[in-house]
């Protein structure tokens, strides 16, 4: 595989730290790629701007940042206000449909993903939101195996969080399927 | 620290928890600290492992008590570290002195922030290359500063930071960044009986025949520390002393201390010069980074050679002695040296400028810090300085 | 009185639902540009005029009118 | 009936329109802290006292208790270093003894790095009026454990528990000479008013510690929970009046923080009046 | 009839040969200091309690306290920078728990730029002997005001007096909770003995002030003699028992400093005792 | 002070009592300081003298304190000062970094003692060239440092110090040392007619129109410091600040920043050089020595002259900006330069190997400090080198 | 008792002429090395053995050995 | 005149500083001379060595520090081992003959002077042996003019001590005019 360039954006308190660690965790650890993660958030100590990134390479990374992402996964319209420019032409972007509002890009294909609703709706916690656009990601992607990425979300997550955590993934895979199905 | 599979030695953490496993294989087992992002993950760490490997890890109120807990324990045979960044840092250089002077083995971590003051306090920046060295007033110290830029070496060159404050009886900085310690890559843990550790030397001869400072050797290492409470009789103290470790204000005594302090590092640089060096062989233009910076500059360096461009690169692994012998080799083979890094003001430049001794012309490419270059801003300034613009 | 809430500066802590000792605040279901969950005034005509939830906002965010003034 | 916040112009709150720069809102606490009540109990206090924006400086330390109020004043805002705001306020007010200075800081930025300079601020009995937040533990670095953390307590530095006994930074003010000193929860608005303007109106040093809920830090490490409603009823169930614990056993009293009016001096003056006495003197006896 | 001092063999002091270097004596005290004299109570209290220099290490502040006592003892001597006394002492006995620690401090190291540290070692319940030699003034450094200064006192730094009231450390050793607290003058040598023995045998930070006569800073500047026997009556005029202080009315005990055993606790233990126990039970879980 | 006779200005008197009075003279009229050797005698002579003049003058319980103070009443309109040595010195660093950070004008005095640690705390050293400039964490500085070299010069310096403060709105050190703080020579104090003295600007334009930082035009000097309480709503913080001070975490505001605070003082390098030369223009070879190392070098000129050997000198003055220029110049003149100092590590002369860019032999003589150089052992060792053993 | 005074330790500082209850000393004339002027024991026969001297002593520079012993 | 070293040296209490800041004064001040006065002490706060350094000289001084001192003035034991080995050939050596035991030195005059006993006999106090020497020194070696020194004196010592010190002064010439006529 060649360097992908993740990019998760949206507030603190989403979870997507943790999702993106669960990629680098999962490429390194389970699928013996190479991978780096960094991030960066705002001032407030809750809320506020929140962003994290992922390099995966076959090959050793050198350079550790994302600078035009190669996939673009965004949950708050800050976010995609401030950050869409960067994304690499014919890069993809997902997107909380319920969280944000997208403008036309031409050579860009900007995928929605009812995350947060899907969450309430298919475990009752708002918190998963972050595994099911993950679900839509590998899934799209297939940067990494769901299997492998599945198993990592079983020892990685809070014990006892297991299972709706696995869930909430499975039923963004889903999403994603019945999307691009209809697109 | 997420769990691992596969090998039982392999994790995807930061740098920062890196340095603390790092600190726990070297066979630290003192800690205080005081938080301040971006380092405080160390502390946290530290906090969690150490109790389960027999350690001390302590907060204590502020990093002027930190830094000098520490010299009390590395008085009382413990290999000890404390951590900061930016003011923090400052704080610690009072007792820094207590360390150098007194010839202390322990280690300090500076994760570097963007300053002045608090700067932007939980992003990177690189403004501390010679606070650490000469920050602590007084001159005449032999400080070591050795700067990661990954994860594994963030762990690897934490354990030679202790070796080497051991062997060079001194504290030793591990100079590493923000970037380096919050971004998560592969560690791999060796085996500990894979691992080169150097104990604590004692001395072999009784009370009677020691001497607490090598003073009338000057520039001797591997000098043992006796524990206290075994009738060595340990002298520290804050004033110049004597080769037994009584206070003196001789000319004499004072030179001698000072000329052993210096020349202890001065007199080993075979073993205190460590650098990586890319494609010098055929250079004609040659970048120099530490830390962070070294893996844009990587990156340009290979967009550069893709083109047909002959560039280099070398970069400081052990920063303090700073390594003026291959820096003047370099210089000395290609015309101009661009220098990345997160300050304004010019520092590893500075550096590169004097040891270059005029051989290269020497470029500084700065930015204040928040992020590293891109790879891209330092190949366009590449680009631009051999074109000459 | 007029209670106004300030949507943008709420933070959704529920202070105001909590502690009003006439039960005047609600949930409102909606949520702000941040993400917070404001409240609703559901029955300021019970108001007492107490004051509490001013107090008890942390935000400015509840700014209330007296009728008469 | 009107009705809430449809017109946001409608909805600036008038203390807040009066003192704080409309820019800086809403301040960057999270959601139920403590903080912005304080703040608000301030601004009453300001406002009863009739001080401006012209005559009443600012000053702050480093932690959540700067990170919120610095630049909300539409005055002079001069934010310290990390422990260092009685230092800083030392300056200032020696140099400018007409101002009045409201002194915000942390329980570490006051008690753990700025010890020694608060202990000194209290002796000098430096005239300034100071605010310290106590969260009970580091909000703004991330939870780690504070001087006034309780025994036992879980923080991200003390993971199996705090082995440390908390400060009580009352009585070291009181041992250390400050003119004025009180300990209130942040919902104790009539109480913690009245003492900020007890303390602005007191010659020498007021301490006015206010015990205020951090439902990030302390919320989610000491008592698990991020509900600041249940964070609130910790307090109430963990605080007892100085009246009330006349009448407790110490039995009833261990885990309990008294909250009152400890210390009410007019018997000294401070430093900052001592000194100028001291150069009028000179002067005149020179001219 | 022998008589004196034909023999220098002869008039080793039995304790000096005991526990001093013979090849640091004389010690560099000014005439008449009272340093010598804690010195000589300090090692009355070793002997008795048979401490021995393998057990048993000095630490030093930096000042007159540590000029005077650094490399005096026969066993370890661990002299920190001036303020770091009980930073340096933390790092000690945390790492060497089973050794005893005498640390000998300032009025200045210990109370002024050491305030912070001393503060948190009085929390932490440090478990370590501080003598802090009290002379009320900055001795080493020539004659500058100290936090101790009694208010109006001439010195070097406030050639108009001093206009901040003292110190008065024992409150605070006691408000931030240290173990056992005591004052006595250096001439009242039976007590000092007993309250280092005390400090020695009790659990947690024991603080013992002992007011030291400085015949060449204090008796200089603010008493305006060197003579140390009227220093001496000096002191003995401005010191009160607490005993006699109780029968005492405030106006009697204006400019007096009151001496005595202040705090004597046993129900609580230290931050090193807490910390071993926490690994031993961790480790023993973990196994 | 002794009494003065014939001339009411002459006065025999020590350093340290010149820079108090250049300090008054300069309008100083805030000092915050805590005792150390050998800078006491500074705050006593201010703590006698400020009374007089309506001046505040304060012993604090530490140098932290007192640094920030200082920092206090600068933003309270004051021209302001603290003093220390040695360990204090490390100790205002972190203090420092919020001066530099808020462009605070303010002068901080470091009598150098030898170090490192206490070392011999009443003698004399030179071993704090980097720690005033780089001590403070973070980079991106502006500090500006003056060096005098004897007692006419220690009260005339510091008058510079304040008013480059105040031009350049930083902290500004006077870099001097023990024997120049501890001699007594003669002080002759002008009329205060005679003195050029910068007041403090005050904005002239409404505060709705004014920025507390001139960000948006690096580089910006003589720019106004507003006084407290006049209804500006000044911003001083340790945060990374917008043009009005508000805090921020912005990548390009933090550039912005660090720009403005380098360029300040890399602008104008012009009103910043400031070198003592003799006899350069036929020089041979050269010595460079700065404060009380420059006396004795000067003497070892002389010498090597009269015996005709051409020898010339130079003396940075203002040693922070590093005199560049003017020391390239000289080296592109001579074979080969000698730099006595006070110090075993060598400062001044890795300065001097960095600006000579290669074009003369750089030389260190160390000495751990305790007495300044013989003028005898200058002159040896330029023969030395001549001799080239 | 036999009274010892190390010579050279002494600084002069007269406690032992002025604490001893029972006057046994009395300043000497002669200095010291170091210019100080160590006291004599004048009337060791009356010493009552209490040991003020001792402890007063800064100097550690009086030994006293009691007869019997 | 060409430029003159002066060494004062002995324990610290005897006032040597006064005496070598005095020469300065009256150098400078009153005599249109360059003068530096250098000093140091040992680490006793009272009592311990102490050393203070004078160089006169009608040209700027270039160097503060006295080497091979022209004149030294001894007044411990201690001082005249450790820094006789300094003095200038045909340097003149001045010591207080009840303090100091000097060795046989062929190419250096050793004037003996009992300061300190002559102080306490002709004005009853120990304090101004350092005023006797002074006036020695003076007498002797012209370095400066007598009067110009005691006006010096009168000015700058403590009020009320100001006739003991010109009388010690005067003391100190004679004493030596006396030496000088045995001689
Ligand atoms: C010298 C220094 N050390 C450490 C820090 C990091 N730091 C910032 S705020 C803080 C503690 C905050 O705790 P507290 O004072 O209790 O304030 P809170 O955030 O809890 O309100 C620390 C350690 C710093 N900014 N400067
Ligand atoms: C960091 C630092 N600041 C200042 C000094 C200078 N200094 C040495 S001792 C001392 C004060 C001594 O006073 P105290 O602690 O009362 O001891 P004393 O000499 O009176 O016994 C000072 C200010 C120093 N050594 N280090
Ligand atoms: S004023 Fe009182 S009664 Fe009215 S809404 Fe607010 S809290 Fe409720
Ligand atoms: S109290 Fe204020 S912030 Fe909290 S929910 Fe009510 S309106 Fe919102
Ligand atoms: S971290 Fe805690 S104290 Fe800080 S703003 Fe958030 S809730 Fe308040
Ligand atoms: S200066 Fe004072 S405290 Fe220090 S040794 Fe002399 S008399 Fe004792
Ligand atoms: S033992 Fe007592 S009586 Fe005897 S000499 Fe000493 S003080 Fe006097
Ligand atoms: S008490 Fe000791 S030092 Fe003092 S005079 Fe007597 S023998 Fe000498
Ligand atoms: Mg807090
Ligand atoms: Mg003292």
């Amino acid at each position: 595989m060649a360097r992908t360039e993740i990019r998760f954006a949206g507030f603190g308190g989403q979870g997507l730290l943790l999702a993106g660690i669960m990629m680098g965790t999962a490429a390194t650890i389970l699928d013996c790629k190479n991978a780096a993660q960094t991030q960066s958030y705002g001032t407030e100590a809750r809320g506020g701007a929140s962003q994290c990134n992922v390099v995966i390479d076959d090959e050793p990374i050198t350079y550790v940042g994302v600078v035009n992402p190669d996939v673009f996964v965004c949950m708050s319209q800050e976010a995609y206000d401030k950050l869409i420019a960067d994304v690499r032409e014919k890069g993809l972007v997902f997107y909380d449909s319920d969280l944000v509002k997208i403008k036309e890009l031409p050579k860009t294909r900007q995928i929605p993903i009812p995350a947060t609703k899907t969450a309430i709706d298919s475990v009752g916690r708002k918190i998963v939101a972050n595994m099911v656009i993950l679900g839509s990601v590998i899934e799209s992607t297939r940067i990494l195996d769901a299997d492998l990425m599945k198993k990592c979300i079983r020892d990685n997550v809070p014990k006892g969080t297991e299972e709706i955590n696995l869930k909430a993934f499975d039923k963004g895979r889903e999403l994603y399927r019945e999307i691009a199905g209809k697109a | 620290m997420l769990k691992q599979e596969c090998s039982i030695n392999k994790y995807f953490v930061q740098g920062d928890e890196a340095i603390a496993e790092g600190a726990i294989a070297a066979g630290c087992r003192y800690f205080a600290g005081y938080p301040i992002t971006p380092a405080s993950e160390i502390s946290e760490t530290i906090a969690r492992r150490f109790p389960e490997v027999g350690g001390v890890a302590i907060q204590l109120e502020d990093e002027l008590a930190s830094i000098h807990s520490v010299g009390g324990a590395s008085v009382a045979g413990m290999k000890a570290m404390t951590v900061s960044s930016g003011p923090g840092i400052s704080l610690k250089l009072e007792g820094l002195g207590w360390g150098i002077k007194n010839e202390l083995p322990y280690v300090v971590v500076d994760v570097q922030r963007a300053g002045p003051s608090n700067g932007v306090a939980t992003r990177v920046g690189q403004g501390d290359l010679y606070t650490v060295k000469y920050g602590s007033a007084g001159g005449n110290n032999s400080i070591i500063a050795i700067s990661p830029m990954n994860v594994q070496e963030a762990f690897d060159l934490t354990i030679d930071c202790f070796n080497l404050s051991e062997i060079f009886r001194t504290p030793v900085f591990l100079l590493t960044d923000e970037t380096v310690g919050h971004t998560r890559e592969l560690l791999v843990i060796p085996d500990a009986r894979e691992l080169k550790i150097v104990p604590r030397r004692k001395p072999t001869v009784p009370p009677s025949e020691f001497l607490m400072y090598p003073l009338n050797t000057p520039g001797t290492i591997d000098y043992p520390y006796p524990n206290i409470g075994e009738g060595y009789g340990i002298c520290v103290s804050p004033y110049t002393h004597t080769a037994k470790g009584y206070a003196t204000t001789s000319e004499k005594d004072h030179d001698k201390m000072a000329t052993h302090l210096v020349r202890k590092v001065t007199d080993h640089l075979d073993r205190l010069t460590r650098v990586q060096e890319e494609m010098l062989d055929d250079a004609e233009y040659g970048i120099i980074a530490y830390g962070c910076e070294a893996r844009p500059a990587m990156e340009a360096m290979k967009k550069a050679r893709a083109e047909g461009i002959k560039v280099g690169f070398l970069r400081p692994i052990i920063i303090w002695p700073f390594p003026d012998e291959p820096i003047y080799r370099m210089a000395c083979k290609v015309k101009k040296i661009l220098v990345p890094e997160l300050n304004r003001d010019g520092q590893l430049s500075r550096e590169v400028q004097r040891a270059a001794k005029g051989r290269a012309e020497v470029y500084h490419l700065g930015s204040g810090g928040v992020e590293t270059h891109q790879p891209v801003h330092v190949y366009d300034e590449l680009m631009r300085i051999i074109k000459g613009k | 009185m007029v209670i106004n809430i300030n949507r943008d500066f709420c933070k959704g802590c529920g202070f105001c639902i909590t502690f009003c000792p006439k039960e005047i605040y609600e949930r409102s279901g909606e949520l702000n540009k941040k993400g917070y969950e404001p409240p609703k005034a559901a029955r300021p005509e019970d108001c007492s005029e107490c004051g509490m939830c001013d107090l008890y906002c942390p935000e400015f965010a509840i700014v209330l009118e007296k009728e008469s003034a | 009936m009107k009705n809430q916040g449809g017109d946001l112009e409608k909805t600036i709150h008038p203390l807040a329109a009066k003192y704080l720069r409309q820019e800086r809102m809403p301040h960057m606490a999270c959601p139920g802290c403590g903080i912005g009540q304080v703040v608000h109990s301030t601004l009453i206090a300001c406002d009863e006292l009739a001080l401006t924006p012209e005559n009443t400086v600012w000053v702050q330390g480093v932690g959540c208790s700067s990170r919120i109020t610095y630049t909300l004043w539409k005055g002079d805002n001069i934010d310290a270093h990390h422990g260092r705001i009685f230092a800083v306020a030392t300056g200032l007010k020696l140099s400018r003894p007409d101002l009045n200075y409201i002194c915000f800081t942390g329980d570490g930025d006051c008690m753990s790095i700025g010890g020694n300079h608060f202990l000194h601020a209290c002796r000098r009995n430096l005239d300034v009026t100071a605010i310290m937040f106590n969260n009970g533990i580091y909000g703004m670095t991330g939870g780690q454990v504070a001087p006034t953390t309780p025994m036992g307590a879980m923080t991200t530095t003390t993971p199996y528990g705090n082995i440390e006994d908390p400060m009580d930074s009352v009585q070291v003010a009181m041992a250390a000479g400050a003119s004025y000193v009180a300990r209130w929860r942040s919902t104790d608005f009539r109480q913690v008013v009245s003492s900020i303007k007890k303390g602005i109106q007191t010659k020498g040093f007021s301490f006015i510690e206010v015990l205020t809920q951090c439902p990030t830090q302390f919320g989610r490490y000491v008592l698990k929970t991020g509900d600041p409603i249940k964070i609130l009823q910790w307090y109430k169930d963990h605080t007892v009046t100085l009246k009330k614990a006349e009448k407790m056993t110490p039995e009833e009293l261990k885990d309990k923080m008294l909250i009152g009016e400890f210390a009410h001096r007019t018997d000294r003056t401070g430093v900052v009046e001592r000194y100028w006495d001291m150069i009028k003197k000179i002067q005149s006896e020179r001219a």
